[in-house]
């Protein structure tokens, strides 16, 4: 299930969807991200989070996390799986993404989860434009990001790396 | 004549202040790369920035691609900086 | 947090108790074990588990917990930690154990929180047995998850390796 | 003479029919290896299933510990299976 919306989410709601779902799994892996209300800065200053807006390309946003749904099913026992990314307005300590997964065993609730997270975070179309006291700014994205979701490619000449 | 849809996001839609818009496509223009370079032509230096592939990513008909995807017309082209979400 | 204990626990209220003590976190990771009602049989037959019984070593089981916790704190940024492991009766179905990590970033929570049960199901003194219709046998450990705990020690000396 | 608290878990405890008891410490046994030794010994072949370290661990005073652990006496030593839980 895969849902991209501006109103919060339930976590409690999503655990209990995850484990009607999966008739015999053994293992529930969530992951929740939260607006920080410090960010990373360039410079030494970190002025506080007042708000987050989440910018998306809609039509592409549900398509990329089908897919990339898709492929963590391909590869991992998924017994049920759900993906809410939230969009708009958003403030410091906001729940932002949720990812749940159920599997048989833990190995591969806790790949899929992950392996969604470093996909999402690196192919999915969302931009964070912060707003603090110095003003608005878009959020860089992190080499790290990108270097978590490699880890996940086994055939390097994949054709969905821009070249 | 075909035409492309052409969509800017974030940081790039504000560089550029554009969001979305029909573009005809001319016959010379075959790929995304040299879609990017007619832009930086007809459009100005400027647009150039729209020529560094580690800052801005491509996406034809909501997939993305590398620069040298094939165009043929009536396509939906998106450009984009590095993605942020989760 | 470590709890042992023969009640249930709600993953709501203690990813409230996360979101609360963890001041800055962008990342929470969860997992929950549910006692499955089909376990792997050495057997083709595969009756229907019944009951289950968890039985531990009282005292041992919390320190081993706590040194569990103390080590992936050690590893990774751990802003809050939570571990709840369930003893006694239980029933297919049922939620078993809990570990919920609030990090800065993700690759820490997912990291600190897989260790943590890697080590708890080969280094934390607790034993299931499975009652089904064919009667009651205590379950045999996995070597899978002896391999899994391997995964993370750096120091292949590790003196807490029985020889 | 000193002595030692021994627990058995699980299937072990079952198996052997013992659960918690406290044993006079000889001289000659200085450690874990010797204590199961010695067990086996005073307690005839059943209790030989202790000297398989794949299928039994032993922990002194609530720590996992090697055969060669030493005991001085006065420890809680625990032999177990593997564990399963999670």
């Amino acid at each position: 299930m895969i849902l991209v919306q501006t109103q919060d989410f339930d976590i409690a709601e999503q655990y209990c969807g995850l484990r009607e779902e999966a008739a015999n799994a053994g293992a529930i892996v969530t992951f929740t991200g939260l607006v920080r209300e410090f960010y990373e800065s360039t410079t030494t200053l970190e002025p506080r989070v007042e708000s987050l807006f989440l910018e998306h390309y809609p039509g592409m946003t549900e398509k990329a996390l089908v897919d990339i749904e898709t492929q963590a099913r391909a590869r991992w026992d998924v017994q049920a799986c759900r993906v809410i990314h939230r969009v708009g307005e958003l403030r410091g300590g906001d729940q932002i993404v949720y990812v749940g997964v159920a599997s048989t065993h833990r190995g591969d609730a806790f790949a899929a989860a992950e392996f969604i997270m470093d996909y999402l975070k690196t192919r999915a179309p969302f931009w964070k434009r912060q707003s603090t006291s110095a003003g608005a700014q878009w959020i860089e994205s992190r080499a790290a990001d990108e270097a978590a979701r490699e880890r996940w490619v086994t055939d390097k000449t994949d054709p969905d790396v821009p070249h | 004549m075909t035409t492309l849809t052409i969509n800017f996001f974030a940081s790039l839609r504000e560089e550029l202040g554009a969001s979305a818009e029909t573009l005809p496509l001319p016959a010379q223009v075959t790929n995304v790369g040299q879609l990017v370079d007619h832009l930086v032509d007809i459009r100005g230096e400027r647009w150039a920035a729209l020529q560094d592939k580690s800052r801005v990513l491509v996406a034809v008909d909501q997939t993305i691609v590398p620069r040298s995807h094939v165009l043929r017309g009536g396509e939906e082209v998106a450009f984009f900086p590095p993605m942020t979400g989760g």
